[in-house]
């Protein structure tokens, strides 16, 4: 599929948002799903970029994603501008609302650094249907523009920084205890480092709050072919590689063995 | 009036056209079928099968590399039984040839995996000597002319499909391993698979792929595929199909002028997923642009 | 205060950083002279020599292949005596390691060469006994572990200086041809020289080199060049030389972390003149930042 | 060397003109010389690009390249918009000047095609020194803008043309030996395809006038090192591989073996 690009934005050292024109597809896009992006037509770099969709504009058909430049493909990425145009494969992935139940009404959002992104969506599209907290933790307060979009949708925000420039000093994780302590929600929805998710899933487990978690993993065809992003998922006591392009990205929290 | 004919035969299988998906980057299909017309293609060739489930390498099992990719699947996959009952069924549901290709850790297990595809509705089988993920087997099979001849012929004894045995790069000489297949009866040849590589992240010091090292594929390794391929052709006098970075129809014609009756196209998927639909469509063009009515008009015309 | 050192010491030569420009992409440096200050270099590799001048293979020479090149040149060179009386003085003005890269088409020209060489001011023979450019000898002395073995043994005979044996990626057993070398007297090795490979231009429908096929090198290659240093650093004692495809300091880093106590920049030549200084300087950076004080602590440190 | 792009016009079908910043450098560049351009930072494509200059202006530092499309390299130089960076090496190759004697007062220039480009330069140079006749052959007249810059350093223009869409229908070479038959000027250079060059080559030899040519070969590393870019050189009754980047790429043309 052909994206246009409508807008390019340096947000944050080195990271950019990009809204990306796709029409009518735009709106069938659903948190935790990703677009898998051609970056260039030389075959260096040759696969495509895994990127999760954090925004969509239904109205206009336009979804915004935000990435971080890592290396040849985002650079490649980021020296596009309005008007370029993208080779796309949208949307990939089963999303969070293929895995959570149907009636949630309350969700906790924990997310960490570049991993807040299918986050931002999920509270964008879950805004009227639940109470959303979102709990966020940051390098510093260099990242402030990607909680901002958090507010909005959410009926509180807690932000941790690792230096303290912002918020609470410490990890996200840790703040999320605190709020548990207080409050159990109905769920909890998270994304990260994998270091990241494991002590999630832990808490949860703790806590005994259902949990879901989107994953990353290196991926070649992105649509369930190649086997090349499987994770180890437990069910009924065994576990299995599935994959985390077309069976995930996102799992239950405890299905997850985070042991690699 | 278009008097093309893409056909080609491979030791008595009509392909409609020459391209072949890659066994491995294609799985049994299925996903593809979103993307493009399943009827449209020569052939699949499904994920390598082994006589149980497997399932496969640790990740990371894929690395970029430039123009290429070191993977580690380990061949994974659900085994013979449930490939018969459950992949085979939905890919008899096309027009297109279907190519079992069949990995294993010992010769026992070649064969009776081999005897259950002998009975099932498969049109060629492809041996998979040369799968260099699995510890045990794999690759070993393939790295010696004596070995090739060996299991070759152990596998022939319990096909009665054609036979296609599928080569790997990493030998010494690949005109002694490609006689040796056919010296043992093999019907056909299929090269290259996947050279042996890896990758290292410098700052974390430890290698990229789960596995350690994997099997590279893609435009990298075009130039010594297509070597390999024009070897093979010279040596033997069964078909060979040629493959190894195919990403567009330039490419493939390059594979046919070199020898190949037919191409399989494999990383191409990755990075596009109608990309074999569109190497046939390149292929035509081609056909159209220099005159030519036939494949047979394109295979071994290299002028040197 | 820069406590790092860079030194890396191969059977007794010194080289003042681990970076040696690889044979047949410097010349004998002079060219490369205007663009970077060769008393940087740890060493230089000079173009492939044989006893007697050669003009070298009918061009095209070069084809541009994904993130490689293949070569034909065919090992166009003075000869030995030109060398010695021409070159290597100009060479030995610098600060430099000086690596004489010797080739041959029949042992007796390789033990005359090596001979000569012996007598010459060169601090350490380099044994090419895998270019895969000429028609007789080259490749072919490094084809099996017993053609590696014997002319190793052979030339070891005329050498006193340090004697690198310079291994051919295409094999079916790096490990065997490793080992093979160091049995028969090697000092160090060094690997890889280039893989066989070919381009065909679809429109002509004639191979772009006039020597049909070539040697393919380049960042195309690296994955397959890093495995076969990893096996090879894993199989022998004496020193290894890695290279294939390195362009900048991570490349460096990951071929020394597989086990390679120098590496040799090739390709990275003629796409940046510049290419071994800014390689040398990518490594410092990297010890720096890592907090290593010699080549040491990054030579082997795999971890797997 | 970095050099910026100070223009870059399409100026014929699939012919692009790029004017490129090289401070002090641009007025040291001789006709004949090349400019080798690394396009892009991916390693697909790898190598550099050889692009004569075909036009100094040496009082602003820019000098100009006309280039057609034809692959990768040539399609991401297309891509490149004023203030690009490029990656230069430059001056390479030994110009017409270092072949041809010193005293040269009349110059015919007979190229073909896209090989007029070394030509305008050596036009540009010699404009005031010698006389110059330019004897242009092309396919049509759509390459009307690569003759142009011709005529207003040249006393004389012919052109020809395959399809007879401009000026005498046919080829370049039947022209020069019509031109010839009438006079037989001090010294020919010529550049185009192989095939054109040694029929120029035979012409002269024929006519008993010097000629210079300017060679192309696929090229690596352009300075003189990687001996890829070899032809046969006759000189002595022998003939040698010599390096067009470094040797050439203009020879006499009776030394050059054309036969491969
Ligand atoms: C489902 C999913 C969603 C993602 N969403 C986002 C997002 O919204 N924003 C964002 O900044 N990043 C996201 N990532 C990570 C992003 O894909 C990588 O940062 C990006 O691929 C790096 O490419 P590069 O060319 O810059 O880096 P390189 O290091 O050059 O990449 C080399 C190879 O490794 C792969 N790779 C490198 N890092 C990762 C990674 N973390 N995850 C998966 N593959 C990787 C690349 O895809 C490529 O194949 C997501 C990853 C996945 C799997
Ligand atoms: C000394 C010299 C001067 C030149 N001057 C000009 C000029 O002023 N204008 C112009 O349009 N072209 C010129 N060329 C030709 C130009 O270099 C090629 O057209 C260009 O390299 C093609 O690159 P590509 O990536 O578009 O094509 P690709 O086909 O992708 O190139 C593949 C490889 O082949 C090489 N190659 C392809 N065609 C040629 C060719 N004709 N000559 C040399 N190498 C080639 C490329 O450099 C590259 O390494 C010159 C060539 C030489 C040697
Ligand atoms: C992800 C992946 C999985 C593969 N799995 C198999 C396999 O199961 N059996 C097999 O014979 N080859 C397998 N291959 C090798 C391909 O079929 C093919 O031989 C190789 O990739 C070269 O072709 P390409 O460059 O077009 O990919 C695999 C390749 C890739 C990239
Ligand atoms: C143009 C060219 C010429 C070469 N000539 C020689 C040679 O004369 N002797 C030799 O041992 N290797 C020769 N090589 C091989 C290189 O030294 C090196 O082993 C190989 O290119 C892999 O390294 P790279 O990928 O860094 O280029 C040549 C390579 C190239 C590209
Ligand atoms: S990336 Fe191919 S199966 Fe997930
Ligand atoms: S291109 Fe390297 S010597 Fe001419």
């Amino acid at each position: 599929m052909k994206g246009i690009v409508y807008s390019n934005d340096l947000i944050s050292p080195s990271i950019y948002n990009m809204g990306i024109q796709l029409g009518d597809t735009a709106e069938s896009i659903q948190a935790g799903q990703f677009v898998h992006v051609r970056c260039g037509q030389s075959y260096d770099p040759l696969l495509r970029r895994p990127i999760s969709v954090c925004q969509i504009d239904a109205e206009n058909g336009i979804i915004y994603i935000t990435y971080q430049v890592k290396g040849k493909g985002t650079r490649w990425l980021a020296e596009q501008v309005r008007g370029s145009k993208l080779d796309i494969l949208c949307p990939l992935g089963n999303s969070f609302e293929a895995v959570m139940p149907a009636d949630i009404n309350e969700i906790w959002l924990v997310g960490g650094g570049i991993g807040v992104f299918p986050l931002q969506l999920l509270a964008q599209q879950y805004k009227d249907k639940a109470d959303i907290v979102s709990i966020l933790g940051f390098r510093s307060d260099e990242f402030k523009p990607l909680w901002q979009p958090f507010e909005q949708y959410s009926k509180r925000v807690i932000i941790a920084t690792e230096d303290g420039s912002y918020g609470y000093k410490g990890l996200v994780t840790d703040e999320l205890t605190l709020a548990l302590r207080a409050h159990k929600p109905q769920i909890i929805a998270g994304c990260g480092p994998s270091k990241m998710l494991k002590s999630l899933a832990c808490i949860a487990e703790q806590y005994d709050v259902p949990c879901v978690v989107s994953l990353e993993e290196r991926m070649g065809c992105g649509i369930g072919a190649c086997l090349v992003c499987n994770c180890k998922i437990k069910s009924d006591g065994e576990w299995h590689y599935r994959r985390v392009c077309a069976d995930g990205p996102v799992f239950w929290s405890h299905e997850v063995s985070f042991d690699e | 009036m278009n008097e093309i004919s893409m056909c080609v035969d491979i030791c008595g299988v009509k392909l409609k056209n020459p391209v072949i998906a890659a066994s491995g980057t294609f799985a049994f299909g299925r996903e593809y079928s979103r993307y493009l017309d399943l009827n449209r293609l020569g052939g699949i060739s499904v994920k390598g099968l082994t006589l149980y489930p497997r399932e496969g390498n640790p990740p990371p099992r894929i690395a970029e590399t430039a123009a290429g990719i070191l993977n580690s699947v380990g061949l994974q996959n659900p085994g013979v039984d449930a490939f018969i009952s459950n992949e085979l069924p939905y890919l008899k549901q096309f027009d297109t040839v279907v190519i079992a290709n069949l990995a294993g850790n010992s010769r026992d297990e070649y064969c009776v995996a081999a005897n259950k595809l002998d009975k099932a509705d498969i049109d060629m089988l492809e041996l998979n000597i040369s799968c260099p993920n699995v510890k045990e087997g794999g690759l070993s099979f393939g790295a010696t002319p004596e070995s090739v001849y060996d299991i070759t012929k152990q596998v022939r004894n319990y096909c009665h499909h054609p036979l296609v045995v599928k080569l790997s790069p990493n030998v010494g000489s690949i005109k002694d391993v490609a006689s040796a297949a056919q010296d043992a009866g093999a019907d056909a040849l299929s090269l290259i698979n996947t050279l042996l590589g890896m990758a290292i992240d410098p700052h974390t010091r430890r290698p990229i792929l789960g596995n350690i090292t994997g099997g590279l594929s893609g435009p990298a390794i075009k130039p010594v595929a297509l070597y390999m391929v024009w070897q093979a052709a010279q040596t033997v006098d069964i078909p060979v199909i040629g493959m190894g970075g195919i990403m567009n129809g330039n490419d493939a014609i390059e594979f046919m002028l070199a020898g190949a009756v037919a191409v399989q196209v494999g990383t191409a998927n990755l990075v596009e997923p109608m990309a074999t639909v569109r190497i046939i469509d390149d292929i035509e063009q081609y056909m159209l642009d220099n005159g030519l009515k036939t494949i047979k008009d394109i295979t071994g015309g290299l002028i040197c």
